[in-house]
């Protein structure tokens, strides 16, 4: 039984955030499965909504861009989510799949006429495709989940990083080489050139990405809470909690984990296809152990198995170079330069996170929720 | 009796050097409470994870509702209407109780990844329909409150019950229960013994009974094999099992011929 | 202050003289009535593994301009170096990010290091109209109209120090170009190999990996092939790893390094006396040690540093184009903005760099073939000298440099 | 001699599981505990031992006095040295670690002398020298359950905490363990004795308490308990056998001491 | 022939480091059931303590070697105690995160000590080299392997024979359970840090004594030694060892034949051989070459 990440093998029961909700009643199985099953998550839903047509008009560029990216790479969080997460299949080798996903897109999008292989095709095309082969690639390595357990796995799925950095150095038509690096996919949509510095239709390229994100990450947390609130989400579930017990009652287990692997990889891929479209210009290094381990903190920092947990991880996550730097700059300099006391911080504020709230930012979402729930009584 | 559900010949199961399983043979018919007795390490659940397909074994044969399963894995034994709960709770910790119902009607949700991806339509339907029979497993185990908990937090009795549950959503052709009321009192031990009955009586699903409280074995069993180191000793009716000899020996150890007597004579 | 600057607020940021430039004086000016030119670094200053040479060029950057304020600044301004300098770790995905938290408030680029990371600002730049200084020789920045790079590239630098080996120490059959597969190297591979044929050598190139424990493959090549001329593009450690390796296990031979490979502390490790007997180094200008008017200048204003290292040089010297432009778009039509050093910029026929390098050696004002630097010097060791090696050949351009077809460059960074 | 008193144990700093248990373990006796699943028996024996922490939760209230020292601040091996020693509930072997290491780590903290106390734990329970060299976790549930008792004894604490020790077991066995408390008790051992099988507990116990709910709602002597009506009817089940369980017709209703 | 016994004894010394690391990773593993990516981190500063305690104090390098486990070991427990036993209990994988958090703010300190120099220790008798049979290896290289020797075998015993090394494998199996044994979890945990940083420790130091030195890029080395606890098996002694001895002899090899003999694997392939040969010993034993099973049973 893999307990990498649930809680250490000392409990026969788990522990659990406790507060019991307040039976809320309900009149069919339907309304119970619809997405905002409460009027308090309707009412969460709206305000975010609104807030997000918002903000594009109250920041600048250049925190846009930061929130757009971190909106794509939430689709990337939901994704390992669903693998590490929900099947409990702990992967260090995410980096791997946004890899793929990403020169799969630069290459079917790219410019036909630039130094490296493109084929100018339409983002229709070059998105889904993305997704589609970093899937296949995470069916071929899904197949070793069903060998592997825990840090094994996880060790092994990083090795994946490696062989792919190696591959990704060699090849060179495709990836333009260390240190050179290639353009992302084209990214024009409906016509809308999102990459353009003119304003568009009246917004400025901030803000066009911004609704480009927010529209990307809209459509993938919906297919990835599909994914977690059916049968599928279930069995994974099941396939990490107790394999053995999963097995006998009916899940394929092979099939679980594979597929885990594949739906994680083709969320990756998207991610990656799309992410570095917006970046523009990219290099082999990117997809590193680092952005493993990176996507691996917004999981743990936003909340195992939550969609909405991955997405404030992700946020967090974009947001915490900013954080630092914000913080380091009251830090008088002395022994540190601002930019070490940044990186110093960077490691700090992860590490904090992780130590004074280990259930996530879902948790502590959760806590207020509960919280106002029971306002004005506290139970 | 008609055909029999489940029929295991000449099963062999050793472990390095342990032989877990030697000469196993036995029929469970429709509707047949059969309980396997034995003292601890007699190869009990090993048993039921040779019918699972947890454990392969060397040799013999099973054969469940008309297929040999020698060999087959667990999952595609379950899809065959094989339904178990565990000694040691093998619950789903993480997930609610419903969830955990819900995985046991995993083989007839019937929609596959492309529809839990769209969701509306086909998928949506089945989880309605699905969790519809769920709440009526719920309301036959009367664990009402405890539907939206996880089950790691919930009282060791009444996780045994959702597990019980959990078996009973799989609408299974064969039950088995492994010390169904293990760390249970007296009070709650008459709950699962009359779970145990409803079953048998209103579902009619045929089981097969792994339990040391001999009391309960005795009055619920319709045929009893008891075993010892692997090996059945014998097999009939409580009545019968509980006065063999072996079987007094594999439970009280190293008896004299008078005690034995003394022991026959108290039991009858 | 950075987050909360991020609020999209218009009014006071956009100053009447345009993006980068204020009336106002620079935070701590020297000169208080002048007002501040903004100028932007995008280096690669604590986990990226250019951080050992970045820290000392943006050091270095920082005193060239504290100098020209106090010698009373450009047109009216004094320039700021200090207040934008952000730390990319050598990543072009955060390059961009800084670029586009900086590119209101910034006039140009005092620095920005890395080719990918470069271009991944380049078509910004370009939208934006912001001139940059990189920190490298790349012969594609000879192409790019508002990149500022001084001296040879590493190509023609290659090329150099290949003639140089063939005419002083005798190398007749074999050249070996070991070298990291990026800008960097493939650049100077490309340099070497261009040589070679025009020497006649026979060439082979290896490719090899950063980190000291991944120079295996690189010293069994070199026992392998058995070269006269090893031509070493990569870091310190590796190019000292590789030639203690090769050296320990018999090799002879001569060892010419870009300057990049080289840094003092290397005297004071194992690889010392092979260093010693073997290594020379091909660069763009004299090192930390050398005598002129501009290296007085430089040594005089970083007379605290601890360690000298010609990082600190490169710094200094990649500036003076960059003061050169302010002078010249300070005189023209509507003063110093952003457009006008721009063209000012690709107007320049010359600049003064005090002696370090020959006024010449910078002029955009053509076709690169025609205007492109392509003399360097040679250095030797010489553990008595500040950062352990002096010049040992004057600037000048082999037969190979002097005769190459420059229409594109060496090495083709993505286009 | 163990005292409680007035004990309030929370999880997670919300669920109040024990609401002012008080309980005496006096020097030399077997004291049973009793009640139904979930009653907080096991919670109770966790903040005994100091075990409370790694389950998210803490004593709020009360005290808990080991030969008049109080110890709930103590952390568990602090505890487990001052001679308190516990068989956890479920088991809990060293699945990965042979049946002898199991018992080697068992005696940790025992001075000395481990051979032979692990070879006492063999005699009383001989399937387990027979399959000392096997890994733990495969043996059979009522082989571990004897492996965890045998480790609690290699320790030989002054006072020893168990938690359901019979459960899973063969009645033979059921007996042998009855028999193997009563024979440590004889040679000093202090026992707390947290059981379902409230026949064989009240058997061997000189006293009784029963939970419910968090709270203490019965204390008296055992023989009184293993009179007394409700006791029989609620955890003997079927009084003295004289129905049989397939006459039982409908659910019981809970008989509660609160509610 | 003789390049390749030479790149065996080459790489034969480049897997003494690499199993040192392994140990390291292994030991913590072993208590905590964590994979520790402060290991880089810890070897750097261990390689640095021992510069620091020759240049600075002027101690040669044996005593330097002594220091610097002893100053590794301590900001082990250090790192164990302020990072790590908050988090007791907690699910392993955070764990690793903090540990990633650790090994940031560690490199950024020593990167801000070392600054842009390679930081070198000196041996005793400096790049002498043996030779015999036309093989040749570095005094260094050779006090490396006898170093690591001496260390692995200590290990060894001190889990054969200690109860300690019993009780922090049954920590790593069960916290609770550990405690109720009168197991100190906490010391077990720091225990095992402060063994894992004194191995990266005195891997450091040699590293530091090689080549070019201690550099602000070096840290990357410990990252090989993942392959070779795989290979291994996560919790095993001997294994570490052949791991990290089959990763240096892997990557020599393949460095110096690869070219020529697959050429169409791509440039510096030997950097990533350790992976494709930790895929294949896992296709055939999933818990490495001597990790332990995990038990499981229903
Ligand atoms: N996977 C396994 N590996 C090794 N030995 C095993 C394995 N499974 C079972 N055994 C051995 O086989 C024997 C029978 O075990 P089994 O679990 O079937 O007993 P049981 O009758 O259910 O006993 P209990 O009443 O104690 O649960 C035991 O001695 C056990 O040690
Ligand atoms: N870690 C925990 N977090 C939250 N609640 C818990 C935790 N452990 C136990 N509980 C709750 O505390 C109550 C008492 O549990 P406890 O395990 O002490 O009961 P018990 O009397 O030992 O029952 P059983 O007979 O089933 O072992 C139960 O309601 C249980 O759900
Ligand atoms: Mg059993
Ligand atoms: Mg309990």
């Amino acid at each position: 039984m893999t307990t990498l990440l649930r809680t250490t093998p000392s409990t026969r029961g788990r522990k659990s955030t406790g507060v019991r909700g307040r039976p809320l009643l309900r009149t069919s199985y339907d309304q119970d499965l619809t997405l905002a099953n409460t009027g308090a998550k309707r009412r969460g839903v709206v305000a975010l909504v609104i807030a997000s047509f918002v903000v594009p008009f109250l920041l600048t560029d250049d925190l846009l861009q930061v929130l757009a990216l971190g909106m794509i790479s939430a689709v990337g969080a939901i994704g390992l989510n669903l693998v590490t997460g929900y099947a409990g299949q702990v992967s260090l080798g995410h980096a791997f799949f946004i890899g793929v996903g990403a020169y799969t897109g630069a290459v079917l999008g790219g410019d036909p006429d630039g130094a490296m292989l493109g084929y100018g095709l339409p983002m229709w095309i070059w998105l889904p495709a993305a997704g589609v082969v970093a899937a296949v690639a995470g069916l071929i390595v899904g197949p070793l989940a069903v060998r592997l357990r825990g840090l094994y796995l996880a060790i092994v799925t990083l090795g994946l990083v490696f062989l792919g950095d190696h591959i990704f150095r060699e090849a060179r038509t495709i990836t333009g080489g260390p240190g050179v690096g290639r353009r992302g996919a084209e990214l024009e949509l409906f016509g809308i050139d999102f990459a353009s510095m003119e304003p568009i239709s009246g917004l400025t390229r901030g803000q066009a990405q911004f609704f480009l994100a927010l529209a990307f990450l809209i459509v993938f947390a919906i297919l990835g809470r599909n994914i977690a609130r059916s049968g599928v989400g279930r069995a994974f579930g099941a396939v990490r909690d107790r394999d053995v017990a999963a097995a006998v009652i009916g899940v394929d287990l092979t099939k679980y984990k594979v597929m885990a692997f594949a739906m994680s990889s083709f969320f990756a891929g998207v991610t990656g296809a799309l992410y570095y479209a917006v970046i523009g210009v990219f290099e082999p290094g990117a997809f590193s152990l680092l952005l493993s381990i990176q996507y691996l903190a917004m999981v743990l920092i936003g909340g195992v198995a939550t969609i909405s947990g991955s997405i404030m991880g992700a946020l967090f996550i974009a947001l915490l170079p900013r954080i630092s730097q914000f913080i380091a700059h009251y830090v008088p300099e002395g022994l540190l330069t601002v930019f070490q006391l940044e990186a110093i911080l960077y490691g700090l504020l992860i590490m904090g996170f992780l130590i004074f709230e280990p259930r996530g930012l879902f948790g502590i979402w959760t806590r207020i929720r509960n919280y106002w729930k029971g306002w004005p009584f506290s139970y | 009796m008609s055909e029999p559900v489940v029929s295991v010949r000449g099963v062999e199961l050793a472990f390095s050097g342990v032989k877990a399983l030697q000469g196993v043979d036995f029929d469970v018919f429709d509707n047949e409470l059969f309980a396997v007795i034995g003292p601890n390490g007699a190869g009990k659940t090993s048993i039921f994870n040779v019918l699972s397909g947890v454990y392969r074994p060397q040799q013999g044969s099973v054969e469940f509702a008309g297929t040999d399963i020698r060999g087959m894995r667990p999952h595609q034994i379950a899809n065959l209407g094989m339904a178990r709960t565990f000694q040691n709770i093998e619950l789903f910790e993480n997930l609610d109780v419903v969830d955990n119902l819900m995985l046991g009607r995993h083989a007839h949700l019937g929609y596959g990844w492309a529809a839990a991806v769209a969701w509306f339509g086909k998928a949506k339907r089945a989880e309605v329909a699905n969790r519809r029979r769920v709440e009526e497993i719920i309301d036959f185990l009367e664990i009402e409150g405890y539907r939206q908990l996880p089950v790691g937090m919930l009282p060791y009795g009444i996780q045994k019950r959702i597990e019980l549950g959990r078996a009973l959503a799989m609408e299974p052709k064969l039950l088995l229960l492994d010390e169904p009321v293990a760390g249970m009192n007296g009070e709650e031990t008459e709950d699962m013994a009359r779970f145990i009955l409803d079953i048998r009586n209103e579902l009619r699903i045929p089981m097969i009974l792994v339990e040391h409280d001999m009391g309960l074995v005795m009055d619920l069993a319709d045929r009893v094999m008891a075993m010892d180191f692997g090996k059945p000793v014998a097999t009939g009716t409580p009545h019968e099992v509980q006065s063999h000899p072996d079987v007094i020996r594999a439970y009280l150890g190293p008896v004299d011929e008078a005690t034995l007597a003394e022991v026959q004579g108290e039991l009858a | 202050a950075l987050v909360l600057t991020g609020c999209r607020s218009g009014g006071d940021e956009e100053s009447s003289a345009g993006p980068g430039i204020t009336e106002e004086a620079c935070p701590d000016a020297v000169n208080k009535d002048n007002g501040c030119i903004y100028l932007g670094v995008i280096s690669d200053l604590t986990k990226g593994p250019f951080a050992p040479l970045a820290v000392p060029i943006t050091e270095a950057q920082k005193a060239f301009w504290n100098k020209v304020n106090e010698d009373g600044g450009v047109g009216g301004y004094d320039v700021n170096i200090e207040k934008y300098i952000a730390d990319a770790e050598y990543n072009p995905e955060i390059h961009n990010k800084k670029y586009q938290e900086m590119r209101n408030d910034i006039l140009a680029l005092g620095q920005t290091l890395g080719s990918s990371q470069t271009l991944a600002i380049l078509e910004d730049m370009k939208a934006d109209n912001v001139i940059g200084v990189p920190a490298s020789w790349n012969s594609a920045w000879d192409f790019e109209d508002q990149i500022m790079q001084s001296g040879a590239s590493y190509c023609f630098e290659a090329m150099n120090g290949v003639d140089w080996a063939v005419q002083e120490r005798g190398v007749k059959q074999k050249v070996l170009a070991i070298h990291y597969p990026n800008d960097y190297g493939g650049d100077a591979a490309a340099g070497v190999e261009a040589a070679a044929k025009a020497n006649n050598l026979d060439f082979a190139s290896v490719e090899t990996a950063t980190g000291q424990d991944n120079q295996a493959g690189a010293v069994a090549a070199v026992l392998k092939q058995k070269p006269d001329l090893l031509y070493i593009t990569t870091g310190p450690a590796e190019m000292a790893t590789i030639l203690g390796g090769a050296a320990a296990q018999g090799w002879k031979g001569t060892v010419v390094g870009s300057s990049p490979t080289w840094n003092p502390a290397l005297l004071k490790t194992e690889a010392a006396p092979a260093l010693q007997a073997m290594y020379f180094q091909a660069g763009p200008w004299g090192p930390w040690g050398t005598d002129s008017p501009g290296h007085d200048a430089m040594r005089k204003a970083l007379a605290d540093v601890e360690s000298p290292s010609d990082g600190y040089t490169a710094g200094w010297v990649w500036e003076y184009p960059l003061l050169a432009a302010l002078k010249s778009a300070a005189d023209m039509d509507g003063g110093v903005t952003r457009e006008n050093v721009v063209k000012a910029a690709s107007e320049l026929e010359s600049v003064d760099y005090e002696g370090m390098l020959p006024d010449e050696s910078f002029n955009k004002n053509g076709e690169p073939n025609e205007v492109a630097w392509r003399q360097s010097v040679i250095s030797k060791v010489d553990p008595k000298a500040p950062t352990g090696v002096s010049i040992t050949k004057e600037m000048a351009a082999g037969p190979t440099a002097e005769g190459y077809d420059y229409t594109e460059p060496c090495f083709a960074l993505q286009g | 001699m163990l005292t409680v008193k007035n004990l309030e144990v929370v999880y997670n700093d919300v669920i109040l599981v024990l609401r002012g248990v008080s309980l005496t373990v006096p020097e030399g006796q077997i004291v049973a505990l009793l009640g139904a699943n979930g009653a907080g028996k096991t919670t109770l024996l966790r903040a005994l031992s100091g075990l409370l922490d790694i389950h998210d939760g803490a004593i709020t209230k009360g005290e808990v006095r080991l030969r008049d020292t109080p110890i709930q601040g103590y952390d568990a091996p602090k505890i487990v040295a001052a001679g308190l020693g516990q068989v956890l509930e479920g088991r809990r072997v060293f699945s990965e670690f042979t049946v002898e290491e199991n018992l080697r780590v068992g005696g940790h903290t025992r001075r000395g002398g481990l051979a032979e106390g692990i070879e006492e734990v063999y005699e009383l329970f001989p399937v387990l020298k027979e399959r000392r060299k096997n890994t733990a976790g495969y043996l059979s549930g009522g082989e571990q359950q004897m492996l965890a008792m045998g480790r609690a004894l290699v320790a030989q604490p002054e006072i020893l905490l168990l938690d359901e020790p019979s459960l899973g077991l063969a009645p033979r066995i059921v007996g042998q363990i009855k028999d193997i408390i009563v024979q440590i008790n004889e040679r000093g051992t202090t026992v707390l004795l947290v059981e379902q099988n409230a026949t064989m507990a009240l058997s061997i116990a000189q006293h009784g308490y029963v939970m419910e709910h968090g709270k203490i709602v019965m204390d008296r002597p055992a023989a009184e308990l293993l009179d007394d009506e409700d006791i029989r009817d609620f955890y003997l089940g079927r009084g003295d056998l004289a129905t049989s369980y397939r006459d039982i017709k409908h659910y019981k209703r809970r008989k509660r001491w609160l509610s | 022939m003789t390049t390749f016994l030479q790149s065996v004894l080459n790489g034969f010394a480049q897997g003494s480091i690499y199993a040192l690391l392994a140990l390291g990773y292994v030991m913590i593993y072993k208590a905590t059931h964590v994979i520790s990516f402060a290991q880089p981190a810890l070897m750097v500063c261990g390689g640095l303590f021992a510069y620091h305690a020759t240049s600075e104090w002027g101690m040669s390098f044996w005593p330097a070697l002594i220091v610097a486990v002893l100053l590794g070991a301590l900001l082990g427990m250090l790192v164990e105690r302020l990072a790590l036993r908050p988090m007791v209990g907690k699910p392993v994988f955070t764990l690793a995160i903090i540990t990633i958090g650790v090994d940031i703010v560690l490199r950024i300190l020593a990167n801000r000590y070392m600054g842009p120099d390679p930081r070198s220790v000196p041996y005793p008798s400096g790049s002498q080299r043996l030779e015999f049979w036309g093989l040749s290896i570095s005094q260094q290289r050779l006090g490396l392997i006898v170093v690591t020797a001496v260390t692995v075998a200590a290990l060894a015993l001190f889990f054969r024979y200690a109860k300690t090394g019993l009780a922090m494998r049954a920590t790593a199996l069960n916290q609770e359970t550990a405690l109720a044994q009168g197991i100190r979890v906490g010391t077990m945990f720091a225990l095992a840090w402060a063994i894992a940083g004194g191995l990266a420790a005195i891997a450091g130091t040699f590293v530091a004594a090689t080549g070019a030195g201690m550099e602000q890029n070096t840290w990357i080395i410990a990252l090989k030694a993942l392959p070779a606890i795989i290979i291994g098996g996560l919790d095993s002694i001997p294994g570490a060892v052949i791991g990290g001895l089959a990763v240096g002899l892997v990557e020599s090899i393949t460095a110096v034949f690869q070219p020529d003999v697959a050429p169409w694997l791509g440039n510096n392939f030997a950097l990533v051989a350790p992976y494709a040969l930790m895929f294949l010993v896992l296709l055939v034993k999933p818990y490495g070459l001597f990790g332990t099973k995990e038990v499981e049973r229903v």
